[in-house]
């Protein structure tokens, strides 16, 4: 492959330095680009060779530790799986939406990470079939069809796109939000887990899966089609299937 | 994660109007195309045959159990989905306070409902 | 750890969804109940004027067939169409059919549906279309 | 300063710090000594490389593996420089470990009747490596983390850069760490640390590991009088991306990939991994499913030989998959798809992925005895920054995620006993040393100096390693690097940041990481150029080193930092108590032979 051609691109990055200044402003780049430029590469390139007060996150360069989220022309992006060939013109790069600002491209994650932990995202046996007995371990069963039916929702890399994607996050950060319901879901859905009724607590609450009006937006920049939409959804399913059988139960 | 714990208010009432909501949609989706095209543009603008809904027709047609429950599926499950999209859809554009739209919208859809019902009825004791 | 003082989140504004394409037919979408709430007054009219009488209920259809209320209907059957075309492709995402084990492909499910909107006019046209 | 008090800190939130938190908390409530649990971590703990891990882990599984299996591939494959009794330790523990994993929820890949599923690994006799797709690390980690929330005694410090170890009499006494949001410092006091900060695979220029990567904890550790052992085995991994070094997993091989030159030729025959195995029936340790070692200095010698093909500026040999077919490949491998598709254009259902060696894995680290802790009372270490002894002269692949489950574990647990019976030490104690810390930051961005620029020095380091200290190895390469290293760590100490704000400041990281990654690099070089013989992952082209020579050699380097001094080096014996070392051999000439 010889497509090495070196061109000059212009990026345009939000800045934000509480240190130095209240405001928020446009700084302006231009470097040399090939086919294989990652969004990663130039902020990389910058903060070498140009500019060494740039500040934002990475870490595996290889779309699988969900550190490097911005937003590219207004859309929430992984920039190591950002390439320039794809853009024409100007690119904007400001830092991920509906999350507090840091510092230029470094949000603050805190209130996504509560919101994960809110869901009890872990398998919960309170009554295990086989009790586990470090000196003769055994392992569930688990069939590749049960596998398959959370598979998909276990692929999420808490990259946080899907909340700068939606607006209903946007508009109410207290949302738990599409990562969090599908992990919420993806236990629920795992044959090996019992936890599905502590789970529903927080599911079946205004700012469960009743905030989520389907926007869809999530699933759609999602880097690793999770689908957060659909299994938030389905989680809406699940919370109203409980709701009818409390109601029985009295 | 104590911070989570005096917010465990349940919201029971979310899923009956994400329920309806859901089944309104369907009814939209499904039966609205139809009888809108037949009720609302074929029919005023005489492309039916003119005793497919003479006033005898229509009102023996309406006025029974299965009108009922035609209005059930196209009047009343609708209304209700559209109440929801409207209350959300108040949210969206921040208009008004999440609470009180809700009375608002789903108290017309109900309001609406029982008296779309209540005129089958009424035609159908009378 | 205790928010910063320093971070900045600006709240979002009311009109956050002419920012981009997928919002702004989202929004579509949303705005489908308009027209549809509008239909259905209409249906409520008709119902009450069938009540009162053939007279009315002819005045009724004399409304329906006036020039403002004929282009809103026609605006809600397109809504009733677009509404079906997005709702259609939501099912299966929420509601994924397994049979025997095997997920049943989406387009499977979404042609199923359109092929009940066929089906129900269809049911119309038997029931009102034939002289 | 902020102030803090745990019985236990652990520096890093990969898979071995995460299974040290559980285990420490488990064993905690065993004792029945409710104990608090500090986690700090510099990236929050699911973006750790763990996550980047795609073949596997091992553990005997089957009814026809055994034990003795798994230990002799071990120690075969560390080419005898391992301890014994870790390696026998570790093969019996491997099973629960990963069956814990599993109850914990993890998505181990599964066979029809529901059991967990295994593949072959290079270097492994038999097929014993558990899998969740091409996505293991990443699996791991997130049930680790998301199991270490059910622990309220966990408390995590994400985004806590530690800068130091505070150390008194011979015992550690807590950590002094960084909060990067805010620039502040926080003083952690604590009855026992454990390290798990991962490798050091960015000392080099061309390598699989994220960005973080760089050696933080073995600095830490070795600046306080811990040895750096065996420093100078680093292994490559023979199948990286061309351009960025992104890995392209082993499994892919385990599979039936085969490695082609640029004539289409099955060169592993040439190299003593041979016969070639027929087409879509891969075999375990030979060809493509020999040791990494081995399948890195192939390439070298193709590249040499002029059979290697280009990409970009590369050279680089061909790994087919095609032959697999397109559902296959995509039902076990949609990783190495998608990464293939997005960073080189290059679809492996329709093309050959050119591929070519990337530094990839740091057998060496700070040494610990077979339980976890250092030459310093109540300083543990585990993992990727460790050197308990299971590695030896060349890793195997997929022994490392489950060494973080056996040592992470083992480490927490004896942290947790420790805590059990040790008082804090005394507050001031730390201050003193958290002052010396500020002045050191204070320095950095205080604008004066010669201003040495970090960049510059950064791109010398990585470079003077690559050249000095790659697949092949002499004598005067490696004495090149090591006085390059010794230059550069004079002129570290003239660097200044330009960024001298407090909040996220990232470049004085990279600056404070460079200084870790200095140090080390130092004990690499040295113990590389020392090393005169030629042993798994250390291969000389210098007369008479080409070969193993136990006589002399069958021990471990051990570096001691020197403060502004030259490091010095000794030797250490190792446990070769069960297995007496013999010919490493693949390939039919591995037949009957103990490998
Ligand atoms: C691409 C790739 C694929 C691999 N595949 C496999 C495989 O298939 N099978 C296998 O067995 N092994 C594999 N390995 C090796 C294995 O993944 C690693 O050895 C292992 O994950 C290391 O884990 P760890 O917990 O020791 O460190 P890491 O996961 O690297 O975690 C280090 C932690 O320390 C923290 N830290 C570091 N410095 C500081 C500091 N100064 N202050 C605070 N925190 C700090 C970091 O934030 C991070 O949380 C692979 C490695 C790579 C690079
Ligand atoms: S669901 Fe997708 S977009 Fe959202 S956090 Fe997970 S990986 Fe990122
Ligand atoms: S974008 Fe938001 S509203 Fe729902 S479908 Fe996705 S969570
Ligand atoms: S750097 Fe890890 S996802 Fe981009």
């Amino acid at each position: 492959m010889n497509t090495q051609q070196i061109i000059t691109k212009h990026i345009s990055v939000k800045r934000y330095m509480p240190d130095s200044s209240a405001e928020p402003y446009w700084q302006q780049y231009e470097l040399p680009v090939d086919d294989s430029t990652s969004l990663l590469d130039a902020l990389n390139h910058i903060k070498e060779q140009l500019d060494s007060t740039l500040s934002y996150r990475w870490s595996c360069r290889m779309a699988i530790c969900g550190s490097c989220g911005v937003m590219v022309n207004g859309i929430p992006k992984l920039g190591c799986k950002t390439f320039l060939r794809d853009y024409e013109g100007e690119i904007r790069i400001e830092p991920l939406s509906h999350f507090p600002v840091q510092r230029d491209l470094v949000v603050d994650m805190e209130i996504f990470l509560e919101h994960l932990a809110a869901v009890k995202p872990y398998l919960i046996d309170d009554n295990p079939v086989k009790p586990y007995d470090p000196q003769a371990p055994e392992t569930y069963q688990q069939s590749p069809e049960q596998l398959a039916r959370y598979k998909q929702f276990a692929n999420c890399i808490n990259c946080g796109l899907c909340y700068s994607a939606c607006p209903q996050f946007g508009l109410n950060p207290e949302f738990l939000g599409p990562a969090a319901l599908t992990l919420a879901h993806r236990y629920n859905l795992d044959s090996r887990d019992h936890g599905k009724k502590q789970r529903m607590a927080e599911l079946n609450r205004h700012e469960g899966v009743w905030s989520c009006t389907f926007v869809g937006f999530c699933s759609k920049v999602c880097p690793k089609h999770v689908d957060p939409a659909a299994a938030v959804n389905q989680g809406k399913v699940e919370a109203a299937k409980h709701t009818l059988i409390a109601l029985f139960k009295g | 994660m104590n911070k989570h714990d005096n917010r465990h208010k349940q919201a029971i009432d979310e899923p009956l109007w994400w329920g309806l909501f859901s089944a309104g949609g369907v009814c939209f989706a499904v039966l609205l195309p139809a009888v809108i095209l037949f009720i609302a543009v074929l029919l005023p603008l005489g492309l039916l045959p003119a005793e497919a809904l003479s006033y005898e027709r229509a009102s023996a047609l309406l006025f029974s159990v299965p009108g009922f429950l035609f209005v059930g599926a196209v009047v009343c499950l609708p209304l209700f989905h559209a109440a929801h999209r409207l209350r959300h859809g108040m949210f969206d554009i921040s208009v008004g306070n999440d609470s009180i739209n809700k009375k608002l919208m789903y108290g017309g859809a109900a309001l609406l409902s029982i008296v779309a019902l209540g005129l089958v009825v009424a035609g159908f004791l009378g | 750890m205790d928010k910063l003082s320093t971070q900045r989140l600006p709240p979002l504004k009311r009109n956050w969804w002419l920012k981009h394409r997928f919002f702004k037919l989202y929004m579509l979408r949303e705005a489908t109940v308009l027209p549809l709430v509008f239909f259905t007054l209409c249906l409520l009219a008709g119902m009450v004027a069938l009540l009162q009488g053939a007279e009315s209920w002819q005045g009724w259809i004399a409304f329906m067939g006036s020039p403002i209320v004929l282009v809103l209907n026609l605006l809600a059957l397109a809504a009733s169409l677009f509404h079906a075309a997005t709702f259609f492709v939501l099912f299966p995402r929420v509601m994924p059919l397994r049979i025997a084990g095997r997920s049943l492909p989406d387009q499977a499910i979404v042609a199923g549906q359109w092929a009940g909107v066929v089906v129900v006019a269809l049911l119309f046209f038997w029931l009102l279309g034939r002289a | 300063m902020q102030q803090r008090d745990f019985d236990i800190v652990i520096v890093g939130g990969g898979g071995a710090g995460l299974r040290a938190a559980i285990g420490a908390a488990e064993q905690a409530k065993e004792q029945g000594t409710p104990q608090r649990i500090a986690l700090l971590s510099k990236v929050y703990p699911m973006r750790s490389h763990t996550v980047a891990a795609e073949g596997g882990a091992a553990a005997v599984t089957s009814a026809e593996d055994s034990h003795q299996a798994h230990f002799d591939d071990t120690v075969s494959g560390g080419d005898w420089l391992v301890e014994q009794g870790v390696v026998d330790y570790f093969v019996h523990h491997a099973y629960q470990e990963l069956v814990q994993m599993e109850r914990w929820g993890c998505p181990w890949s599964r066979k029809d009747d529901g059991q967990v599923q295994v593949r072959r690994f290079g270097g492994m006799k038999t097929a014993r490596t558990w899998f969740a797709a091409d996505k293991t690390g990443f699996h791991m980690l997130h049930t680790l983390f998301q199991t270490s929330l059910k622990y309220p005694e966990i408390e995590r410090f994400d985004e806590f850069f530690v800068l130091d170890l505070a150390v008194h009499e011979g015992a550690v006494i807590g950590v002094i760490a960084l909060q990067i949001a805010t620039g502040e410092l926080t003083l952690l006091r604590a009855k026992a640390v454990i390290l798990a900060t991962g490798g050091a695979g960015r000392l080099f220029r061309f390598n699989t590991n994220a960005g973080i990567v760089t050696g933080d904890g073995m600095a830490m550790a070795y600046r306080h009088g811990v040895a750096l052992r065996d420093m100078e085995f680093v292994q490559y991994h023979p199948t990286g991306l061309p351009g960025s070094g992104i890995l392209i997993t082993e499994a892919c091989r385990g599979e039936g990939g085969i490695l082609l030159n640029k004539e289409g030729y099955r060169y592993l025959q040439d190299y003593g991994l041979g016969p070639e195995t027929p087409l879509g029936k891969p075999e375990n340790k030979y060809m493509e499913l020999g040791p990494r070692d081995k399948l890195s200095q192939a390439f070298w010698q193709e590249q040499q030989a002029g059979r290697t093909g280009k990409f970009g500026d590369s050279d680089v040999v061909y790994l087919d998959l095609r032959h697999l077919g397109e559902k296959y490949i995509l039902e076990r491998l949609p990783f190495i798809c998608e990464l293939a598709k997005s960073y080189i254009n290059v679809d492996p259902v329709k093309e050959p992925i050119p591929i070519r060696p990337a530094v990839h894995y740091t057998m060496g680290g700070i040494e610990t005895d077979p339980q976890c802790e250092t030459s310093i009372a109540g300083l543990y270490a585990a993992g990727e920054c460790a050197s308990v002894g299971l590695h030896g002269a060349n890793r195997l692949g997929s022994n490392s995620l489950t060494e973080l489950l056996v040592f992470g574990r083992l480490a927490g647990e004896q942290a947790s006993k420790r805590a059990a019976q040790t008082e804090w030490a005394e507050m001031r104690l730390l201050e003193a040393q958290g002052d010396r810390q500020q002045a050191k930051l204070l320095r950095l961005c205080d604008g004066n100096g010669s201003g040495e620029n970090w960049v510059e020095l950064k791109r010398a380091m990585v470079q003077a390693m690559e050249s000095g200290c790659g697949i092949y190895r002499t004598e005067e390469g490696m004495r090149h690097s090591l006085e390059t290293m010794r230059q550069l760590r004079v002129r570290f100490n003239e660097i200044r940041v330009k960024d001298t704000s407090k909040i996220f400041n990232t470049e004085l990281l990279e600056c404070i990481e460079l200084g870790y990654g200095l140090d080390i690099a130092e004990a690499s070089c040295l113990s590389a150029l020392e090393r005169r013989e030629s042993r798994g992952a250390h291969q000389r082209l210098d007369e008479g080193m080409q070969k193993r020579d136990d006589v002399n050699y069958l021990k471990h380097s051990q570096v001691f930092y020197q403060g502004e001094a030259n490091a010095e080096l000794h030797w250490q014996d190792v446990d070769v108590r069960f297995s007496a070392p013999a010919e490493r051999a693949y390939g039919d000439a591995g037949k009957g032979g103990k490998a």
